[in-house]
C-alpha cells in the first residue's frame, strides 16, 4: 500500500464502484454515506439513497453524520419515517442494503450486540439498530468492515443480523423473505463475495492494491473459498480521493 | 395460537391492550385545555419512578433533549427505558436513572460506540435487557398505535436478536411462512420535539417523521416540547398538517432550541462542537459526571442551558439550518 | 304528532340532545350528521366530530353530504386517513358512534347487508361500511333508525354490526373489546335503551309527544322490555327547528 | 397457527406476500422516468381482463373518475374489485364489467341505496362476493403495504360480516385473546386521484388522504391522475409532503376535474346537479346506460367530458370550493 491513500479510502472507492446507477439502496451510518455520496458523484448520479428515519433520494452534497439529519433528505424526493421506509424494504423496494458490525462469519452474518457471553457481556456494542431489518428485508447486502481476525471470525459471538444464517436453505427455513441475503463484503484488505446457490460461504473475489491472497487469509479467521481468478482491484483515481477529502469529507470525519 | 419459537429475552412493558383502551377512555381528556407547562413541571408530572418512556427520534436529530435533561435533574428511579438513541439516553444511562433497556441501538453514530452504554451494562447496572431491530422497536409503537396486541413481521428471523428478544415465531395461516410476531409496546410516558403545536397539543412537523406519529398514539402520557407555540387558527387552517391531535397529548412544552444539541431542519443545525463535548467527556466517569453538573445539574433549567451555550452560538446554528 | 315537525325532525333533536360535549363521536352518513351540527350549535359546541375518512373536530357549519367531504374537515384540528381514525377507536379514544341500518333486533345488532339469504339474495344493501368497526370499537354506540317492524326485527336477517350478539358475554367471548356496546336506539317513535349488565335486551326508555307505549309495541317485531318509568320527549323548540331548516339543512336533503 | 373460525367467504384476492416482492423487484422501475399519459394509454396499458382492481376515495371525494369512465369506455371484462364505493363503481357495475367484489360499502351516501348494486348482485351478474368492513379493506391494503400476510384487528368479530368474509380467528399468543386476522390485499391495479404530481409520479394529496397512502403501496401497478403536473424542484422542496414517491407509480395522467362530478378540495366542489343526474338515472337499466352512452360512450375522453359539462358549471364549481 503506498502513502498515496488510505486503507479507508480504498475501501470507499471500491464500495461506491459497486454501487448502481438507478437502484434503491439502504445506507447506514459511516463508509455507506461516504461511497454513496462518491458514487452519486462519478458512476450512479441516480442512485437512490434510502435512509432509516424517512429519507428518500436525497441528493448527498454534504455527508451526513447521522441516520436522519437534514441532510438525508436533502433536495429528496420523500422524506417519511421509519416504519414507511422498512416496510418498503419488506415490500421489496429496496435493492441494496449497506451495512457494518464488529464481527463477520463466513456466512455474512453480522454481529453488532455484543462481544462474550450475552450478559453481563465483555463488551456491549450499540444493538441491530436496523442491520437486523436492513439485512432481512433488502434484496442484497453489502458489508464494509475493517479486516482483522477479531473481525473476520469463524462464529459470530451473537448473530445480530442474518448472513445465510448456517447456510444453504436457511434464511428460507428461519422464514426470512426468498431469495435475498449478502452478496458482497467490502474490507480493508479486498472484496469477498459469497458461493450463493452451493455452500453460501464468503469467497475471495479480488485483493487491494499491494494486499497479496495470503494477507487475507492471515487476517481472516475461517476459511475464504477462493472459487476463481482473484483480481486485483485498481486504486483510488486521483479523481475519486480529490472528491472524498475536499468535497464529501473535508473535516476528515472518517478519512 | 401454536409458537414455533419463541425469544428468551424479557417482555418489559407487558402489552396489556385493554387496559389501554380504559385508560385512553378514562385518563385522556378530549377538552381542549391549555396544557402548557414548564420541562419542570410536566416531567415532575409525568415521570414516576419504574416508569416505561421512551423518546422520539435521536439525540442529534428532533430530540427532545430539554425534557431528556430536566428527566436527569428530576432522577426519577430504576426507569425502563425503549433504546432507540443517541445523546438522550446516554445522559440518563451516565445519571444511573435506567434498569432496565429494550435496546436497538444506542451509540454515538459517527463517533462510534458509546461508552457510557458500554459501563451502564457491563457492569450490570442495567439489569435487564432484551434486544430488538430499530424497524422492530418502532413497530411494536406502531401495534400499539394501531390498538393491537402484536403485528407481524418478517425481520428479525433466524437471528440471536430475535432468541434475545421477547418476539415470536408462528405459522402465518395464509400463506403458510413462518412469520414473527412482535408485542405491542405501550409506554407510560413519551417525550417528542416538533416544531410548532398549540396550546392544546396540536402538533405539527417538518421533515422526516421519525417515529413520531405511533410513539404518540403508543403513550399513555405524552409530553410534547415545541420550538414554537402557535394559535390553534393556524392547526385549523391546515388540519392536514396536525401529526399529533391534542387529545393524545398531556403537557406542551415551549422549547426554542429544545433538541440542541441536536439539529431541527429548516430551524438550526446540529452543534458539533458540543456533541464533541459529550463524545470526549462521556469516555470516563468522572467526564461523563462533571459534564451532566456543568450543562444539566448546574443550570435550574433550559433558558439557563441556552445562556450558557450562547446567543451567539445559537445565533450560528440558526444560520447554518437546512434551508426549503 | 302536530303538523309542526316531522318525526325525522324529532328523531333529529332527540340525537343532538344526547350528544356529550367534549366527547369524541364517530359520525356516519345521514342523520347523525344533522343532530352532530345540531348539537354543536346547542348543546355541545364542543363536540368532537370524527368522520371515517379522516376529518376530526370539524366545526359542522354546513351539512356533509359524504363522509370523506371538505365539510368534515372544515377548521378541523386534524384531517388524516380511514387507517388512523379507525385505529383511534380502536386504542379506545372514541366515546360514541352514530350508526344506522335497515335492520335492529332486540340485542341492538344491525343489518345493512341483504335482506333475505346472503347469496343471491332479496335485497342487496351496501354493505358494513364503517359501521361493523364502528360498532366493535368505539365505546357506546347509539343507533338511529325508522321504527316499524320489518326494521326492529326478532334477529336481523344477517349481522353487519355487532351489538350484543347474542346477549350477556357474547361480545367478549368473540373477542371483541370489553365493556362496549350499544346503549341507546333513537327511532322515529321514541328512545330506547339496553338492559346492561343483565339481559342486554332492547328496553323502552322514552316516547315521542303524542306517541303511545302500544305505538311502540306495535311497530317493533320484538318484545320491548320495559324496567321503568318510560317519559315523554319533549317536542323539538322552535330554536332546534330553525337551525335545522334555516341552517343545517337548508337544502331539505334530509328533513 | 390453530385457527378458531374462519370466514366461508372466498378468496378472491390470494395474498401472495412472496411475488409481490418479487414484482416489486423486477417490475416496477426506480428510474426517474416520465410517465405522463392520457386516460386512454394509461388504461390499456396496465388495465387487463380479470385483473384485480381498486380505486381510492368515493366517488364523490377525490377520485379518480377521470380514470374510472375510461375504464368503461374500454370495458375489460370479469373485472375483479375491492368494492368501497360510491359513484365509480357504479358505473363499472352499471356498465357490467364486475365479476367478484370484496365489498365493504357500495352506495350513493345521502342518496341511499345503489340500484345498480341491487341489480348486479341480485341477479347474479357479480357472481362472487366476500363481505369486509371499511376499516378492514383498508387494513388489508395497509398489510400488503407493510409486506406483511396478515394484520390482526379487533373488529369484524362475532359477526356475518366476518362470517361470509375470508378474515380467520385465532388466539394472540401474547393476550390470550381472540382476534381476527385479516388477509392482505394486493391489487393487480390501483388508481389514485391527487392535487398534484410531478411527471415521474411523486404525488401530493391536500386535506383527508382516505386510504392513498395504502392503497399506492399495495399496487402492482399504480396509475395516478393528477389536477396538476408541478415540476420536481417543487417535490424536492417539500419532500415531507410527498405521499407516493414516484417509484410506485405507473402512469402518470394530467386529469383536471379528474374527480368531477365529487369534489376535490380546495380546487372544486361537488357538482350536486350532476351527481343527482346519476341518481335519478341509475334507478332504471334504461337510465343508467343511457347516461353511460352520454357521458362516457359518446365523449371520447376527458376533456370532451369536460366540454359537455361546460365551462361555466365548472368555473362555479371552482367558486364553492373550499377555502383555507
Amino acid at each position: 500500500m503506498t502513502a498515496d491513500y488510505s486503507a479507508t479510502e480504498m475501501m470507499i472507492c471500491v464500495t461506491a464502484r459497486i454501487m448502481q446507477d438507478d437502484s434503491t439502496a439502504f445506507i447506514g451510518t459511516g463508509i455507506p454515506m461516504l461511497a454513496a455520496s462518491l458514487a452519486q458523484r462519478l458512476y450512479a448520479p441516480n442512485l437512490i439513497p434510502i435512509f432509516e428515519f424517512g429519507g428518500t433520494g436525497a441528493q448527498l452534497e454534504q455527508l451526513p453524520r447521522a441516520v436522519g439529519e437534514a441532510r438525508t433528505f436533502h433536495r429528496a424526493v420523500a422524506a417519511s419515517g421509519i416504519c414507511d421506509i422498512m416496510e418498503t424494504a419488506q415490500r421489496g423496494f429496496i435493492d441494496y442494503g449497506f451495512l457494518g458490525g464488529a464481527q463477520i462469519d463466513m456466512y455474512g452474518n453480522l454481529n453488532s450486540t455484543v462481544i462474550g457471553s450475552y450478559y453481563p457481556p465483555q463488551v456491549r456494542l450499540p444493538g441491530s439498530g436496523g442491520g437486523n431489518d436492513v439485512g432481512s428485508l433488502c434484496w442484497r447486502t453489502i458489508s464494509v468492515m475493517r479486516h482483522d481476525k477479531r473481525r473476520f471470525v469463524p462464529r459470530c459471538d451473537f448473530v445480530t443480523t442474518p448472513g445465510y444464517l448456517t447456510g444453504c436453505g436457511a434464511r428460507e427455513a428461519a422464514g426470512l423473505p426468498r431469495n435475498t441475503g449478502p452478496i458482497q463484503v467490502i474490507s480493508t484488505l479486498g472484496k469477498m463475495g459469497f458461493d450463493v446457490g452451493n455452500t453460501y460461504r464468503m469467497t475471495l473475489e479480488a485483493v487491494f492494491p499491494n494486499i497479496t491472497i495470503q494477507d487475507i487469509i492471515e487476517n481472516t479467521g475461517f476459511e475464504l473459498l477462493i472459487l476463481g481468478d482473484v483480481e486485483t482491484l485498481d486504486p483510488p483515481t486521483a479523481e475519486e480521493l480529490r472528491i472524498l477529502r475536499e468535497e464529501i469529507d473535508p473535516d476528515r470525519l472518517y478519512i | 395460537m401454536h409458537v414455533l419459537e419463541e425469544g428468551r429475552g424479557e417482555l418489559i412493558q407487558v402489552p396489556d391492550i385493554e387496559a389501554f383502551r380504559e385508560w385512553n377512555r378514562t385518563r385522556k381528556s378530549r377538552r381542549l385545555e391549555d396544557k402548557r407547562m414548564t420541562e419542570q413541571e410536566a416531567i415532575r408530572a409525568f415521570v414516576t419512578d419504574g416508569c416505561y418512556i421512551g423518546t422520539e427520534l435521536y439525540g442529534t436529530v428532533r430530540c427532545p433533549m430539554s425534557l431528556s435533561r430536566e428527566v436527569v435533574r428530576q432522577s426519577p428511579k430504576n426507569l425502563r427505558v425503549a433504546g432507540q438513541g443517541v445523546l438522550e439516553l446516554d445522559l440518563w444511562l451516565a445519571a444511573g436513572l435506567v434498569e432496565a433497556l429494550d435496546i436497538t441501538y444506542i451509540g454515538l453514530e459517527v463517533y462510534g460506540t458509546s461508552h457510557v452504554l458500554r459501563r451502564a451494562v457491563e457492569s450490570q447496572q442495567v439489569k435487564r435487557t432484551a434486544e430488538w431491530s430499530n424497524a422492530a422497536i418502532s413497530w411494536r409503537l406502531k401495534a400499539a398505535a394501531m390498538g393491537i396486541p402484536f403485528l407481524p413481521i418478517r425481520s428479525m428471523l433466524g437471528t440471536d436478536t430475535f432468541r434475545y428478544s421477547a418476539a415470536k415465531v408462528v405459522e402465518d395461516p395464509f400463506t403458510h411462512q413462518k412469520i414473527c410476531l412482535l408485542p405491542a409496546l405501550i409506554l407510560d410516558v413519551g417525550l417528542i420535539h416538533v416544531h410548532r403545536a398549540d396550546r392544546f397539543g396540536n402538533a405539527q412537523i417538518e421533515g422526516i417523521s421519525g417515529f413520531a406519529f405511533e410513539l404518540a398514539r403508543a403513550s399513555k402520557r405524552l409530553i410534547i416540547s415545541a420550538e414554537e407555540i402557535v394559535e390553534t387558527e393556524q392547526i385549523r387552517q391546515y388540519p392536514d398538517r396536525t401529526i399529533i391531535p391534542y387529545y393524545l397529548v398531556d403537557a406542551v412544552v415551549h422549547a426554542p432550541f429544545g433538541s440542541h444539541p441536536g439539529e431541527m431542519v429548516y430551524v438550526y443545525a446540529r452543534d458539533e462542537e458540543e456533541i464533541r463535548a459529550w463524545v470526549e467527556a462521556s469516555q470516563t466517569v468522572d467526564g461523563a459526571s462533571g459534564y451532566l453538573n456543568r450543562f444539566i445539574h448546574s443550570v435550574p433549567d433550559h433558558m439557563a442551558y441556552l445562556n450558557l451555550i450562547g446567543e451567539e452560538r445559537l445565533a450560528k446554528l440558526r444560520g447554518e439550518a437546512e434551508r426549503r
